[in-house]
């Protein structure tokens, strides 16, 4: 079982169970990684079989960032035509996707790159969106990871519905590792203020669904700073619906880990969802469109640079009191690695697929209908007559 | 045999229900109570409170989870209480139901139903008698459904329910009453084609939902008085099936269009800018609209003048036939 | 000041001030006046000339309940289309309706008669909505009472917004009782689970605006129990957004006056939004049209009878203990005006002004367009042809 | 003195909050970061934070509260960051702001102008390039704006903050950066007037917003071969100024319609209604529509022979001209 040690929590009863933190503006979020790499030993970081990979987390978190960086890279050379950087949220990201099971289920925002990549999705699948040549771009089945939304809270009330679909499936607390299932669905500090966020919420709460709500607070929606949409952490939220809300450091790649591991364990076995509030920040501009030195200052973002969930990991793993494996050999190879991984998503990119002029019409409907038929048509004709250069 | 409308929807979701146990119902009061029009009433008797889900009361929650639902692979039937409500879903139907297809180009179907029982002429109050049709005709990835009778109730919610796309199906709720027979195996009714409900030479009068039958009585009016209409049902609202009106108005030279929306936007401006392209030599006359007029649905009291009604569509059709 | 005694409030420090109850599942809705008449001593109800005139609040309670039962015979005579019967809520309405300031302003659901009562409101004029001869009927800035509102939830975030006008005026804070205002916005408990609702919470609590939430948790949303919207008392609700929810008895008539009358007080002061949870019951169907015994019992029924609001308070007005003077010429005289006032209303129904044909094109935007008038033109000239009876 | 059209929107803004102090802005990152596409740049510096007030992240709380904030006495200037963004408002939009006029029966005056920048061309990803305008033509109670320059821009926004209905205010985004001349005198623009932008008698050609230019640009190329185009900018898209169009279709005898937005049940549909009535017999060819088609919005790889472009709009007035 994955419930460690309970804290006598000081919620309403239904919510007693292993919190990594009580909520409250008053607690610091919870962690157990310093910056100085420092790894605090605490009961309610899973162990054995269920403990976080260290070497794998840092790989994922390393080579994520490889993506990220390569994307933002190529949207400079003009092959994409724009990217949402995680820079900073790896720890946040990777700590969660490691808690997935196979059979779980993801809903992302549009920045969850890291998440993708502990699903095996292909990056350069997360490259088209962005360069325009699909509004998709990979088969949402094949790793259980949903398409980005870009509508902001959209996504969580299909992660409620798909949970509801778990529940009649009986693949909630069976016991069966093999089959008892959960949803893990994103969204930022910005989205909890939108009124489908919280609608997910209500549905969540009043039928118990098998779902965990991970909101990376990166401390700002575009340019407003999180005291626009609340003034009290992100994570008190869920209490006023009825279910229990954590707080971890976003940057702590273990204890983020941890909180995700508890809160899916929790709804696989039928004890319902959790908000999990993972404290982190975006580093970089909103999107490589923006020009965030507007409204926040460098030394804003350097003090969160202090903190680089990489960093820290990186000097626990290398550090004395590591008990990982992590040689130079390691390090060598995984540079290689992010090497081959650049260039792939560089040709990988530059080859995409472009979508035929009839696509929209395949895909607007399961049978194309006379009068869209009619329209690819003459769609067609006028593309293959040739763009004419106005005569 | 005469089954009530709102009994042979009520049929249809029963069958839909025992031939695929992957269909569930979401909605507000649909439970115990059989929801406001008792559409499902007995269902959750039946199927259980898994399949009949009594939702909170949030449309985005209702289009959202069915979303969700449909994404783990179940056929969802939602129940939009009345029309004026279903504008809270707006943001879950136009960006999200009806897109994702196309987003995932073809990946992922979502065989999501939402049931809206729509119109005036029941003496209700405010957000009760709207015909939001328009809206969703010109969201493309949409189907739009509207029956006018028993039988095409049943038939064409059995297809929706079987349908791959996302289905938005409009319930005229002042037919919900209205009796006729129902075969219910089921097989017919091509949900993309309009219906001729009555055969005539000299003009087409088009029309959908609780309209038709005050589009029967225009025509039969006329018929007394020696003019022969045929009266068209489009039953699908998108696509439109203009073909069949075309052709029509090819017979008859003179085409009236009828419906409660108002009138700017709506769904007859649609149809006369296609039928003016394809029949334009053989219109006889313009195309005149007898439509809701463009302010918002007025105080009850206001009703039965308001909305298109047997004298003002015998109005139009003595215009066009006088032209 | 209108602060009472503090006590030590268990939430964030910015919520703590005086409220009534904290707010959680184990606490039983604060109240003071007993089924059987006795009123507790308790020092956070308002005394002396801020305290509720018992008297006042009876007949108050007594009339606004003929009002009801008035509207529901004219719909059985087939005078109205539709009743949305009050019956039960009379206590947490006129409680709330009490403790507003002639500049506060009120934004009611469609059940709020005996709030446009306290205010002054002609009922006459509450019965055109469901007469079908409008679908207003009075001016909402006569007497700050804005329309009855029927999409679930709409009205709150109005009266948020007004609430960021009444800032901007400079209208709160001031200490001036005649200048510092606030918005009294009523919901049920239904409307929590609208995402519309839940902004409005959000931009309430972010911009500490001086708006109290009045819901009236009457336990059904037409069929749907409590249960279906959520498993913690509506009143947790707010916390999760920062601001304090209270909970109280509504059928407590003075308990609801205290709450509010705090409440309004903090936001006129500056202090923010408060939630109040009226527990309450709705006796009657949800509206003349809906049919409750499909759903509930009777006996759940009779035992929200037995505390009764009106029963609860004359129990207490004649018993010995009250201090209020309330003689038999009281009761017989308000017996009277009940008799008059039912007149008034039935003939007031059947005389109320029928709209034109004209008022619906005169009423869609403030200068009629050439093409709208067209269209009026055409409709008069239609109506004044006569109905023709299909020729 | 040539001015972007988002400066001249943003002068616009500036001017009307100068002159009435009851005019205040709401929208996400509006403030300090002046707008995404900068259109308020330093009003916030300008006018304080309680005048520009950015929001937090929900589109029914900005219009809702707008709503509120114009109860109170207020005159709110919305934006909604972009067209796809604007659903979750949809509910108070079409239910509350547009219908409050008419519920209040004239009492209550909703002086609100929602700002959506809208429409594709741009290389954006999904939801950034969409024209939902027909959306709100079809409700009664609004009046929707679209300029497409920056005298227009100026003058349309300084009258819709004016105007005590409210207003959806449509930003063509493709022109944001086209510069033209504006007068800040502020007096010109009647609100429900379309513009000829260029006299012509051959052939009518209408459109709005960013397919202006593309108009034009056909307009001159047709010039070249001999045709005369007259191009009708019809700026307020409710009401339809149909009589300049019918007024113009009766001396060319042709018209074609240009809209980005999807055909079925757009602007263009509605437009040829009305001028088929009421020119039947001047109008030489069917009135053709050069429009977005019945899909979703495309990759923005596909975008540029999707939307109506110079050549379309050609295609379409040969078919016309050769009718
Ligand atoms: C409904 C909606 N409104 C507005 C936007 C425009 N927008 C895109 S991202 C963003 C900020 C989102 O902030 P947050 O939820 O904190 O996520 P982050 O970008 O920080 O990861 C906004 C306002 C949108 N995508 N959807
Ligand atoms: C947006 C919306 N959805 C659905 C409805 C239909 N409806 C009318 S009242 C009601 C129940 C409201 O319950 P609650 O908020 O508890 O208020 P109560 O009627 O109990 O006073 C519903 C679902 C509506 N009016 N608005
Ligand atoms: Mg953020
Ligand atoms: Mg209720």
């Amino acid at each position: 079982m994955d419930v460690v040690e309970p804290i006598p929590a000081s919620g309403p009863p239904h919510t007693q169970r292993s919190t990594m933190t009580s909520a409250s503006s008053m607690t610091e979020p919870w962690s157990v990684l310093d910056p100085a790499g420092g790894l605090r030993q605490d009961s309610r970081v899973p162990t054995g079989a269920e403990a976080l990979d260290l070497g794998a987390a840092y790989r994922a978190m390393v080579l994520a960032r490889r993506v990220d960086t390569e994307a933002i890279a190529l949207q400079r050379q003009g092959e994409l035509g724009l990217w949402p950087s995680m820079l900073g949220q790896e720890g946040a990201q990777v700590g969660a996707g490691f808690a997935l099971r196979k059979r779980d289920v993801v809903f992302p925002t549009y920045r969850e790159h890291a998440v993708a990549w502990c699903l095996g999705v292909d990056p350069v699948h997360l490259l088209g969106l962005f360069r325009g040549t699909t509004l998709g771009g990979w088969d949402p089945r094949e790793r259980n990871f949903n398409l980005y939304t870009l509508v902001i809270g959209a996504q969580t009330l299909h992660a409620v519905g798909y949970a509801m679909g778990i529940v009649r499936d009986g693949d909630v607390g069976t016991g069966d590792p093999g089959r008892d299932r959960a949803v893990l669905v994103f969204l930022g500090d910005g989205a909890l203020s939108e009124g489908e966020t919280n609608e997910a919420f209500v549905w969540a709460a009043a039928q118990n669904l098998p779902v965990v709500f991970f909101c990376q607070n990166n401390q700002w929606a575009i340019s407003a700073p999180f005291s626009v949409q609340s003034r009290v952490p992100a994570a008190d939220r869920a209490s006023g619906f009825g279910f229990p809300g954590v707080r971890v450091d976003g940057n702590d790649v273990v204890a983020c880990h941890a909180a995700t591991h508890e809160a899916l364990a929790h709804a696989r076995a039928g004890g319902g969802p959790t908000f999990i509030e993972a404290v982190t920040y975006r580093r970089n501009p909103h999107t490589t469109s923006d020009d965030d030195l507007r409204y926040r200052s460098d030394s804003e973002n350097d003090d969160w640079a202090s903190r680089d969930p990489l960093d820290r990991l990186r000097a626990h793993l290398t550090g004395a009191g590591s008990s990982t494996e992590t040689d130079d050999a390691f390090l060598t190879e995984l540079e290689q690695e992010e090497q081959r991984l650049a260039e792939r998503l560089r040709s990988g990119c530059r080859t995409l697929p472009v979508p035929t002029p009839a696509t929209p019409f395949l895909h607007t409907l399961a049978t194309m209908p006379a009068g869209l038929e009619r329209q690819m048509t003459e769609h067609l004709a006028f593309v293959a007559a040739g763009e004419g250069e106005h005569r | 045999m005469s089954t009530a409308l709102a009994h042979a929807l009520n049929a249809g979701l029963r069958d839909a229900m025992k031939a695929d146990d992957k269909v569930v119902l979401i909605g507000q009061d649909i439970g115990q109570l059989g929801g406001v029009f008792r559409v499902t009433d007995g269902l959750r008797k039946e199927f259980g409170e898994d399949r009949v889900i009594t939702s909170p009361l949030g449309e985005a929650g209702i289009v959202g989870s069915a979303i969700g639902l449909a994404m783990a692979g179940y056929r969802p039937v939602c129940e939009i209480q009345f029309d004026g409500f279903v504008f809270p879903a707006m943001n879950q139907i136009v960006t999200q139901l009806a897109k994702y297809r196309h987003r995932s180009e073809g990946a992922v179907s979502l065989p999501v139903v939402v049931r809206i029982p729509v119109g005036g002429g029941i003496g209700a109050i405010e957000h009760h008698s709207e015909s939001p049709e328009a809206y969703f005709a010109h969201t493309p990835g949409l189907r739009v459904l509207c029956p006018s009778d028993s039988q095409d109730a049943y038939d064409l919610l059995r297809q929706a329910v079987r349908c791959d796309d996302p289905v938005i199906f409009l319930e005229p709720k002042r037919s919900y009453w209205a009796k006729g027979g129902v075969d219910r195996s089921g097989g017919a009714a091509d949900i993309e084609s309009a219906r001729i409900v009555r055969p005539g030479g000299d003009l087409t009068l088009v029309t959908y939902g609780a309209l038709v039958p005050v589009a029967m009585k225009a025509a039969g009016i006329l018929a007394e008085e020696g003019r022969s209409v045929e009266v068209i049902d489009l039953r699908s609202l998108s696509p439109i099936d203009d073909a069949t009106v075309v052709a029509s108005v090819r017979r008859t030279g003179r085409l009236v269009i009828a419906h409660e929306a108002a009138r700017t936007g709506g769904i007859a401006g649609e149809l006369t800018a296609r039928v003016q392209t394809q029949a334009f030599y053989e219109l006889e006359a313009p195309v005149l609209r007898v439509t809701g007029y463009d302010t918002p649905y007025p105080p009850s009291r206001l009703e039965e003048d308001w909305l298109p009604n047997v004298d003002r569509v015998l109005d139009a059709c003595d215009l066009s036939l006088t032209h």
